[in-house]
């Protein structure tokens, strides 16, 4: 869906698992272009991200079963190019060109 | 049980037979098998299949915790019940499928749901842990206990089309050994808002999709309990890296593994600076229920 | 069997209830399964789970078949027979078990292995195939036999620490039109020498590893029984693009998804110029066995 | 295992399954490091590969369970960064530095 490569911008690949498709008109992947930078002209990051996917992205008015306190709510997990968050800096990984990025809700039935 | 130190039973050389002639197993495999123990918490969409496999494959003793009755809603994806097991505890139904498929597994009975009163003198007397259960509260007792016991714990769980399934507190050294495993905590130190939780009975699950889950927990507690000691020492081969393996029916790829952080060096059970004890758990001061929250039907996803 | 448009029975909302309020089956989906038919070729370590989840499910008739009995040997992996049941035929022992789990499906037994004498009678009368079977001859004959009746084809198989799963001739489009599926010949055109054939029986096989191909075949059976019509026409929206999963127990990852070719032009069964045709199959003309070899022991891998 | 980068070699990762791993002393995945040009000068494609893994790496003495006629036996699929290789030119395909190449043997058990 992006255009040509574009300074200011970077292609990424946005996808949802677990349940959490439903806060994004059932879709489980897509494709995004986002700022390079943030507001502050700083390199965006995973906080910048989530933000975005907010304010810009999701429909669904149930911000909260989405993110609490400014950041991702307890029970998803955040996965860049299929490994955990925390192993990359969590919210302040600096987002890079075709990065793959994964929020899985955590499943509890049985 | 003792250690035994003999060989197979001539029956067992020809009911395991296919599975002992592999290099993965062997025959010192079937012996670890024998001499196993595994508790399976929850005896529903994953813990049947799981448990089918485990009692085929000659697993020592099974050790079946459930509170519920079979109801007619389960039996599409609950294989051990059946149609005239409708209202028998899932405890009892399983027990006689498990028995008829291999009379040769002690079959050990916990009829009710676990608690933090009875989960350390529970899971104490196993090898191992399955996590079937349905509630972020089950989910986190468990793993605590398992942390505390030392013991592996195989979690799974699954939801409309999606799975997840992990291995946790493996290795299961003690707290603040940051070698060991990570733990429930250590990947979901806070529980989820209760309101974003939603149960197969809401969000519906298909059939396949919790059957798959159960299996491979099967499958990785055969794995944990028949890894051969690495031939440099007497321990056990390092452990597989920590990794969650997401299921989506309706997705191309269909599987995906992530790997997983180790041990978190703040975890509130499994690090040096644990506040989750033996004590807080048997005094019952500790509440999963209150921790995890509840929630008004209205507000519920 | 007629297309039923009434809505379900009473029990049938209850016991399929978690799965009806799913978007991906819904109603319709019920519906679909509940007017559609399974043939499952083999009822061992692939056939036992695929049945027991896909009568589960609901589906409305499910066929075996098998031409062997219990073993004991069998009893690790194949649960839905049992110890009682060493001796009896599988298709029998399957057929207890399964009426059992789900009295509403209808079970037709085929007793005896399929030939190329048999194979067109018995799987016309199926909407989709199942092939569990056991021998390069058996899924060469089931993939022809499926491309000639225009049914889609579920194909598993396991051996050890592995498995594979394909969905073949899907959409199962005439030989000829090149937006059909893909079959087995296309993928593999020619049959491995027969002393590079290696059986359960020789190799081994973890019960779990076989279980989960065999479940998840259930699955695709259900995804491709369950498909919703696309709104812009009357047919089915596109099927998946062909794939393989393959499945290794003891690698990282597990699982991975491998994107096949799509139907080869000079295919001898699917293409334009095909040469295997339903007079062929029916005068016994084909010799699958002599297709495939066979092998001096001696020589066996 | 491969050394630093060298104009005259590829650096590849080659993996096992179905049973072939038994073929290479039971190991599932290698890393190779092969020359970029065959015997005549041209880049090394999968046939070259082919030949490149009986000569010099499979230890096994039952050649003819991996190949047959000079490429890999019926019954053996070969994928090349996780697509068959029918679709990326079969053996004529020309190996580029960092490739995966698969070779898994079908099953038949059940
Ligand atoms: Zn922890
Ligand atoms: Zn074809």
């Amino acid at each position: 869906m992006s255009d040509a490569k574009d300074e200011g911008t970077i292609g990424i690949t946005v996808e949802f698992s677990g349940g959490l498709e439903m806060l994004f008109s059932n879709e489980r992947k897509l494709s995004l272009t986002i700022p390079a930078k943030d507001e502050d002209g700083t390199r965006s990051n995973i906080a910048f991200l989530v933000r975005h996917l907010c304010d810009t992205v999701m429909k669904d008015p149930r911000k909260e079963l989405f993110v609490l306190d400014d950041t991702v709510r307890p029970g998803i997990l955040v996965l860049i190019n299929d490994a955990d968050w925390e192993l990359e800096g969590e919210d302040k990984y600096e987002i890079e060109e075709g990065d793959n990025i994964l929020f899985v809700s955590t499943l509890h039935g049985g | 049980p003792p250690q035994r130190r003999w060989p197979l039973e001539a029956n067992e050389y020809k009911r395991y037979g296919r599975q002992l002639i592999m290099p993965e197993i062997g025959l010192q495999g079937q012996l670890r098998l024998k001499t196993a123990s595994v508790l399976i918490v929850g005896v529903g969409g994953l813990g049947c299949p799981a448990a089918a496999y485990l009692v085929g494959a000659g697993v020592g003793k099974v050790g079946l915790v459930d509170g519920d009755t079979v109801e007619e809603s389960n039996l599409h994806r609950q294989i051990l019940h059946s149609t005239a097991k409708v209202n028998m505890t899932k405890v009892e139904s399983a027990m006689i499928a498990l028995h008829s498929l291999n009379p040769n597994v002690e079959l050990v009975p916990h009829q009710g749901r676990l608690t933090p009163e009875t989960a350390l003198s529970t899971l104490q007397h196993y090898d191992i842990v399955l996590d079937c259960t349905d509630t972020p509260a089950s989910r986190y007792l468990i793993s605590d206990t398992c942390v505390l016991l030392g013991k592996p714990l195989v979690s799974a769980s699954a939801l409309r089309t999606d799975g997840q399934l992990m291995v946790l507190n493996n290795p299961p050294l003690p707290p603040g050994n940051t070698s060991g495993g990570p733990c429930y905590r250590c990947v979901f130190p806070k529980p989820p808002p209760a309101e974003s939780v939603v149960t197969c009975g809401d969000g519906g699950i298909l059939g396949p999709v919790v059957g798959t889950m159960g299996i491979l927990q099967a499958l990785e507690a055969i794995k944990v309990l028949t890894k051969q000691p690495s031939a440099s020492s007497n321990d056990s081969a390092p452990a597989d890296p920590p990794s969650l393996l997401i299921f989506s029916a309706y997705s191309n790829p269909m599987f995906r593994t992530i790997r997983l952080r180790t041990r978190k060096l703040k975890c509130a059970v499994c690090s040096a600076h644990a506040t989750v004890t033996p004590e807080a758990l048997n005094s019952g001061s500790m509440d999963y229920v209150q921790f995890c929250g509840t929630v008004d039907p209205v507000d519920a996803l």
